[in-house]
């Protein structure tokens, strides 16, 4: 119901996973240095960009997302010293899964910003939602002849009270 | 497959009240606060919202008051605030719903300021974007459990890690207050770049004589002990925990022997040009002093310039010292230090001025740097303070002082020294002291901001130093002709005036470079060392620059000083204190409350794969080879989850952070926030009007 | 070693041919092969962009075009001129990051069917190619006779290391890389601090006063430093230094006799190759006496440096080190 | 509902399956005597014939126990379930196929139009006029009706509701016994059922529990396949030997007999309890044993697993969260491209 009509711009919705001791930061001074960006980038704070589970990312584009980004601290900048690492090393493998899975290699990026860097993060968020936008939604759900799957009973992943897939 | 996340289960049917600040017109100004408040009583009740209200400021004793009310009255059990950034107000709001009875891990706060309002311009959307936080919020908050904060206990000793002013301030606050400090300092004494200095701006007091009674009580203090020529090599343990390794250089000099009498540096043959404290234009001996008032009193035998080490004779030293107590076989050597606390004191590193080649330094003999004219103009420096060409003889007849060399200059640093303003009034001053010369100031903005600053500029000015506004171009001694003929053998300085508004050419006797500040040059490595963060240049990132300035990300490191950014000398010291007082306050409540974010395997689930046992930097994941089965030990677990996310069985979780309060938050996020049904025109059925 | 296409530019095809000539002759003994791009037109040099820039930078963009369409395997476009080097990588600079640009070009390159994909030659300076692609050590593999106690004064003029699109030169400033050729070839370089300054350009045309001083300077600042010659990487530098020496020396009232050498002379005699095929002889100030220091009078041994010239005074302070390469 | 004759009523039905189950089940050997003693078969294509009208003609929840293996591919599948579950008291999403997809749901990679393309039209068929099957066709004598294909493959849960799920490709006869038995015991009334929506006939923790092999922290600095190794250690762990072994998130269950005999699991047994995506664990657990920090060597180390959606979603894909985002995004770009 939450689908824009396609007489309106489109509008991507962007969830980015954030460390709390670098990107989040930077998510912080981005505010309060005043720099814009997209209102359709989100935020979620995990502890290290190393607690992104794949099935985040995989639940925020069955339920909505448009892209997915993970930011974390440079290489070599960790603040748990050397976990960015494995992040890197499940992100190179969901990215060859997602584009195998039919999601565009756009829709999953990876930021690198220190707590310093509220511009270049806001920076990096402006350019994915350009890019994103310039992709159209993903929307794969409301794909015609996809959507037969809205029969299923209660046991779809989505609880019934909240709403369909935005965007 | 079902929804079943792998977090703890909720206690009770869940009753969350929500919370929305309009943080004056901070948030309220681009977000409509009310309709956030009708949606997510309407639209989140049947995820367990059952009060919603706005406040102008939640974190005011009202606002919070209206949150303890509210837990007490209504039988709520999660929290879920929309204000500020969780940095700013977590403990904030955690501490009401406490002292309601509530488990202060059952209120999160999400920042719909930081994340919506200031970075925002379309109110709609930012509101459609608070709406989404707000119900990220509930359905994460929805999955929360009841925590204990862990408690760590605070060992008494404190590392200080630079012997400049603002370490040796905060290592005497700290050993004042009856604690133990160590003082780790690279040189082979304590001062750093103050004890290099002359006179202080603006009040031109001698550095010396206030720098070294610190100096000496520090190295005399019952409760310091001082680590010069030595360096921290590695750091493990956390806050109140810390184990450091401390690299002792062999000073090849037995300092229980020495009595500082200073023969070997007399008779010492190796005479060599000192890059450090005398900035390269004065000479040291190969076994020296830096200076005279160095503390400890101990001289340092430099094996790079020592004929000794270089040519396998002379041993000079050894045959003339009356206490014996030259040891060249001496070896470096490795202290473990136990601390609770840290203070990066490391301080900063003067621009090269060779990088701006247009200036001709190293080139031109006349041009000096800052740090060259400092050792310069003090009567204990190479020229006797004199103030004299590179020939050591002819006095200049006129002086061209540059500032902003390296900063404020995007080809370098794109920062503001801080310090160079009045350090080159300060040098005008003192050549117009010690020398009838013409002094020119070459600046592009004067920034005399501190207490005294400006009226010293007044003073300089009507001293006659001469004001040029514009960045200088370029020193030359290639002259244009014929009008230059005359000014053969002097250095030009070419500049636009920019009040006068056209190129000038100053032909002069002397430049001195005022040099900016940069981080030491192993600032990165020192951060990483320590797991503090530093920003793109290397200066070290407070934890909040205006509200928590001395401490850094990590828990018990903090900062002070220049390893900071540009700074004066008072406010190094402030800092150094500011730091002290910090540390000191911890050590007396003798522990401390960590947040409990760890990781714990449910054994009967863990297939003993090992798939994790490799990934943990703290070595928290033990396996117990009996059971076949992984585990966790939470006084090393530091709470990142990357195991979390890497156990194939599920069987790892991860408190604050679980896979159900996560996904939770997804949901919430991603949830629809303009769609028809949640009108906020209508009249919510479970709002409670303000 | 692979091939690079070739730009000449007007210049080595007349002025400067002293510059072809032993370009080709050095390029042959390293084995590196040019190939002259087929049909190339005149660079644009300075006049075309400031009356019809569209038409200019089309002119241009046809020697691109051309490059791209030839390049079967190389894509290093070299030019050997810096007026024409500058014209060519900003041309191409310009159209990778305007797309407007990229259009219009492309719109003007097809009324003769053709067409310019940006980036697809990397643009670059001979010098450059010497120093970063065949590298000083494998020049150094071919001097047969070291320019032992040749004093030479390294010029680059103002367009190589400026605006430097894509920062090839560490030190913008004051590049090295020239100095360091010249050191590699066994000769001493003098402090010369005006490596990037003015030749004179046009001004020897247009306001001849102004020419000769900007030349007086360039010349006083090498013989200063003690040069017993200057080498150039720039036609236009060679020409204006070389041709009216004579002149600005006539107007000042000097008697400056400075040689000026291509660079890829001074590496031609370094490996010991005929000065006739290098075209020494061709220059207004002659040679013959600086070059008679080498060859004849020095023994080719690696020679002490030359001791300062001043004598040190016992309370002189000491002077900084030169920055070394790589800090920061 | 217990039968007059004391027996419960028991039904089995195949959607898109490749009867493999029910093979397993009859597999369970004397067994199957005990079995027939205690239910009465109303339904089973597999082995008996039998009408879809005599089950519709059966009251509802009639059936005390049906078993369904099988992903949901067409109509008849679909209506044929949905009839199943009316007229069912316990119905079991019973094998891969049916709780999680298995390999008919790898078709999800590709649209129905494609998989037809393929099968009609590929090499191996002589079809000139390139016919493809129509769910109406008009003969002489009238019009024909075949059941039409859906644009997805589903799992059974994504049709109907289903009370129980029993993994496996197929389910371990053993398992098998031991599930008939306990629910067998449940409908006597002599034990409790197990809670709504468990999953029954397998293990609480992954494939490692139960293999013996040795093994030690990781690190993977290739992934092989098992005829590049000179030789296989008989005694040591195969993801330890860069053989890509799903064990590590596959449920137990099943004895771990691939890697015992040296095969690396392939997940058949699906996730284990409270996991959120199954390919999911399995690529995050791979990731982060690999023993690489470069981005380039990452890469080379993942180019040692050429097909990371067949790895991970082998059976799993059909009940993945992005089930059906290939079929579409292609079905998207052949319609763009469509003239």
């Amino acid at each position: 119901m939450s689908i824009a009509p396609s007489t309106s711009p489109f509008e991507p919705v962007v969830l980015a996973f954030t460390c709390n001791w670098c990107s989040y930061r930077a998510a912080d001074l981005a505010g309060t240095a005043r720099i814009k960006y997209p209102p359709s980038v989100r935020l979620i704070r995990l502890m290290c960009s190393g607690r992104l589970d794949p099935a985040f990312v995989l639940r925020a584009f069955a339920s909505g997302a448009d892209a997915v980004v993970m930011t974390g601290c440079w290489p070599a900048d960790c603040h748990y010293r050397i976990q960015n690492v494995k992040a890197l090393r499940r992100f190179e493998l969901l990215h060859r899964v997602l584009v195998d899975l039919g999601i565009e290699p756009e829709r999953f990026q990876r930021v690198y910003a220190s707590a310093a860097e509220g511009q270049q993060l806001a920076a990096a968020f402006t350019r994915i939602v350009d890019e994103v936008r310039s992709l159209g939604p993903l929307a794969w759900g409301r794909q015609p002849g996809i959507a037969a799957e809205s029969e299923a009973p209660a046991d779809e992943p989505s609880t019934p009270a909240l709403e369909g897939v935005p965007g | 497959m079902t929804r079943a996340g792998r977090g703890a289960a909720a206690p009770a049917e869940p009753r969350v009240g929500v919370y929305v600040c309009h943080c004056g017109t901070n948030i309220a100004g681009m977000v409509d606060v009310e309709a956030v408040r009708d949606w997510a009583a309407e639209r989140l009740g049947p995820h367990g919202v059952v009060v919603a209200r706005d406040y102008p400021f939640m974190c005011s004793s009202l606002g919070q008051e209206l949150i303890e009310q509210d837990v007490r009255e209504q039988g709520l059990n999660r929290v879920v605030v929309a204000a500020c950034s969780p940095h700013m107000h977590e403990k904030t709001f955690r501490g009401a719903c406490e002292r309601a009875g509530l488990n202060p891990y059952l209120c999160e706060l999400v920042s719909i300021r930081e994340q919506a309002s200031w970075v925002h311009t379309d109110r709609d959307a930012a509101t459609a974007k608070s709406k989404a936080i707000v119900a990220g919020g509930v359905l994460r908050v929805r999955e929360h459990a009841p925590l204990e904060p862990l408690r760590v206990p605070i060992n008494e000793a404190t590392l200080v890690v630079g012997g400049g002013i603002a370490g040796i301030t905060a290592a005497l606050e700290i050993a004042d207050a009856g604690f133990p400090v160590h003082l780790v300092e690279r040189q082979p004494s304590i001062g750093g770049h103050m004890a290099q200095f002359d006179k202080t701006f603006p009040t031109l007091d001698c550095a010396a004589c206030i720098l070294t009674p610190r100096m000496v009580t520090a190295g005399t203090h019952p409760n310091i002990t001082l680590h010069t020529w030595s360096e921290v090599t590695e750091v493990s343990g956390y806050v109140g925990n810390f184990t450091v390794k401390v690299l002792h250089r062999p000073r090849y000099v037995d300092t229980d022997l020495c009595t500082g009498c200073g023969i070997c540096e007399e008779k010492c043959p190796a005479r060599v040009v000192d890059p450090v404290f005398e900035a390269g234009i004065g000479y040291r001996k190969a076994v020296y002093r830096p200076f005279p008032q160095a503390v400890p009193k101990f001289p340092v035998l430099d094996p790079e310039s020592c004929i000794f080490f270089q040519r396998g004779t002379c041993k000079a030293c050894e045959k003339l010292c009356p206490t014996h107590a030259i040891r060249l076989d001496q070896q470096p050597e490795e202290v473990t230090l136990q601390v609770g606390n840290i203070v990066l004191a490391t301080g900063f590193e003067s621009f090269d001025a060779r990088r701006v080649e247009p200036y001709g330094y190293g080139r031109l003999a006349n041009v000096f740097t800052s740090l060259e004219f400092e050792r310069m103009s003090n009567a204990s420096g190479p020229t006797g303070g004199r103030i004299v060409l590179r020939d050591g003889v002819t006095q200049p007849q006129t002086v061209g002082i540059v500032h902003c060399v390296g900063s404020r200059d995007r080809n370098f640093n794109a920062y503001c020294s801080a310090i160079c303003c009045m350090q080159s009034m300060k040098f005008a001053h003192l050549v117009r002291e010690h020398t009838d010369a013409t002094v020119y100031e070459f600046y592009i903005d004067i920034r005399a901001a501190g207490k005294g600053f400006d009226e010293f500029y007044q003073r300089v000015q009507d001293e006659g130093t001469i004001f040029v506004r514009g960045r200088v171009a370029e020193v030359t001694d290639v002259l244009h002709l014929p009008e230059e003929a005359k000014h053969d053998g002097q250095l030009i300085i070419q500049v636009e005036d920019t009040l006068v508004g056209r190129q000038r050419r100053i032909p002069v006797d002397m430049v001195i470079l005022s040099v900016g500040l940069e981080p030491q040059p192993d600032a990165e490595e020192v951060a990483r060392r320590f797991g503090i963060t530093c920003s793109s240049e290397g200066w070290v990132i407070e934890r909040h620059p205006k509200l928590d300035p001395v401490a850094t990300m990590t828990e018990g490191v903090f900062a002070a000083g220049c390893a900071l950014g540009p700074r004066d000398i008072p406010t190094s010291v402030a800092t150094g204190s500011a730091a002290a007082a910090r540390i000191i306050g911890r050590i007396q409540q003798r522990e401390m409350a960590l947040e409990p974010i760890r990781a714990t395997v449910d054994t009967e689930r863990c297939s003993g794969c090992r798939i994790c046992n490799d990934l943990c930097p703290y070595s928290a994941i033990e396996f117990d080879e009996a059971r076949a089965v992984a585990e966790v030990n939470p006084a090393l677990c530091q709470g990142c989850g990357v195991c979390v996310a890497a156990c194939p069985a599920g069987a790892i979780s991860g408190t604050g952070f679980s896979d159900a309060q996560i996904l939770g938050q997804i949901e919430g996020i991603l949830m629809s926030t303009n769609g028809t049904g949640g009108s906020p025109a209508t009249e919510p059925e479970r709002a409670v009007p303000a | 070693m692979s091939g690079y296409l070739y730009y000449p530019g007007c210049s080595l095809a007349g002025s400067a041919r002293a510059y072809a000539e032993s370009l080709t002759a050095v390029l042959d003994t390293l084995g590196v092969r040019l190939r002259e791009i087929d049909d190339w037109n005149c660079c644009g040099a300075t006049e075309y962009l400031t009356l019809s820039p569209l038409a200019g930078y089309a002119l241009i963009g046809r020697n691109l075009a051309l490059a791209e369409s030839q390049r079967n395997g190389s894509d290093t476009l070299v030019a050997p001129c810096s007026a024409c080097y500058v014209n060519l990588a900003k041309t191409d600079r310009y159209m990778r990051e305007s797309p407007v640009m990229r259009e219009q070009l492309n719109g003007a390159l097809a009324a003769d069917g053709m067409h310019y994909t940006p980036g697809a030659v990397a643009v670059r300076h001979l010098l450059e190619v010497l120093v970063e692609d065949i590298g000083l050590e494998e020049l150094e593999r071919h001097v047969t006779r070291p320019l032992t106690g040749l004093r030479v004064a390294p010029y680059l003029g103002c367009l190589v290391s400026r605006p430097d699109y894509d920062r090839r030169w560490a030190r913008r400033e004051q590049p090295l890389e020239l100095d360091r050729l010249v050191a590699a070839l066994g000769a001493e370089v003098v402090d010369f601090p005006l490596r990037t300054a003015c030749c004179g350009g046009h001004m020897t045309q247009i306001s001849p006063d102004t020419g000769f001083e900007l030349i007086r300077r360039l010349v006083e600042a090498a013989d200063r430093g003690g040069a017993d010659l200057l080498v150039t990487v720039c036609p236009m530098c060679q020409m204006n230094l070389d041709a009216y020496q004579g002149e600005m020396n006539h107007h000042f009232g000097t008697d400056y006799r400075l040689p000026i050498l291509f660079f890829t002379q001074l590496i031609g005699l370094a490996f010991n190759l005929d000065a006739s095929t290098l075209g020494i002889g061709s220059e207004v100030v002659s040679a013959r006496d600086a070059l008679a220091r080498i060859g004849v009078e020095v023994p080719t041994v690696e020679g002490e440096p030359a001791p300062p010239r001043r004598a040190k005074r016992s309370q002189e302070l000491p002077m900084p080190a030169p920055l070394a390469e790589g800090d920061r | 509902m217990t039968a007059a004759n004391g027996k419960h009523r028991f039904a089995m039905y195949w959607a898109a399956s490749c009867g493999g189950c029910d093979i397993a089940v009859l597999n369970l050997h004397e067994a199957i005597l005990d079995f027939a003693e205690r239910f009465d078969i109303v339904f089973w294509p597999a082995v008996m014939d039998a009408k879809y009208r005599d089950v519709e003609a059966m009251p509802d929840g009639s059936i005390d126990l049906t078993l369904v293996s099988g992903s949901i591919r067409n109509a008849e599948n679909a209506e044929i379930v949905r009839l199943l579950r009316r007229k069912s008291a316990i119905l079991v999403a019973f094998g891969s196929c049916a709780t999680e997809g298995c390999i008919p749901g790898l078709a999800n990679l590709g649209t129905t139009a494609g998989l037809l393309d393929v099968v009609f039209d590929g090499p191996g068929t002589d079809n000139p006029d390139h016919l493809r099957p129509a769910s109406r066709v008009a003969v002489p004598e009238g019009e024909l009706h075949l059941p039409a294909m859906e644009p997805l493959v589903r799992t059974l849960d994504q049709v109907v509701e289903v009370d129980y799920r029993m993994p496996g490709c197929p389910p371990e006869s053993e398992r098998i016994a031991e599930v008939v038995g306990l629910l067998t015991a449940a409908l006597d009334g002599k034990a409790g059922l197990p809670p709504r929506g468990s999953v029954v006939g397998a293990g609480h923790s992954t494939v490692c529990d139960e293999c013996q092999r040795d093994r030690s922290a990781k690190r993977i600095s290739e992934f092989r396949r098992i005829q590049q190794l000179p030789a296989l250690d008989p005694g040591l762990c195969l993801l330890e030997q860069g053989l890509p072994c799903n064990g590590s998130a596959t449920r137990d269950g099943c004895g771990a007999k691939c890697p015992l005999a040296g095969a690396p699991c392939i997940g058949c047994y699906g996730p284990a309890d409270g996991v959120v995506e199954f390919g999911a664990r399995l690529l995050s657990a791979f990731a982060s044993v690999v023993d690489a920090s470069e981005p380039e060597e990452i890469d080379r180390i993942l180019d040692g697993l050429p097909d990371p959606v067949g790895q991970f979603y082998r059976f799993s894909l059909a009940g993945s969260l992005l089930r059906g985002a290939r079929a579409a995004r292609t079905a998207t770009a052949t319609r763009e491209s469509a003239p």
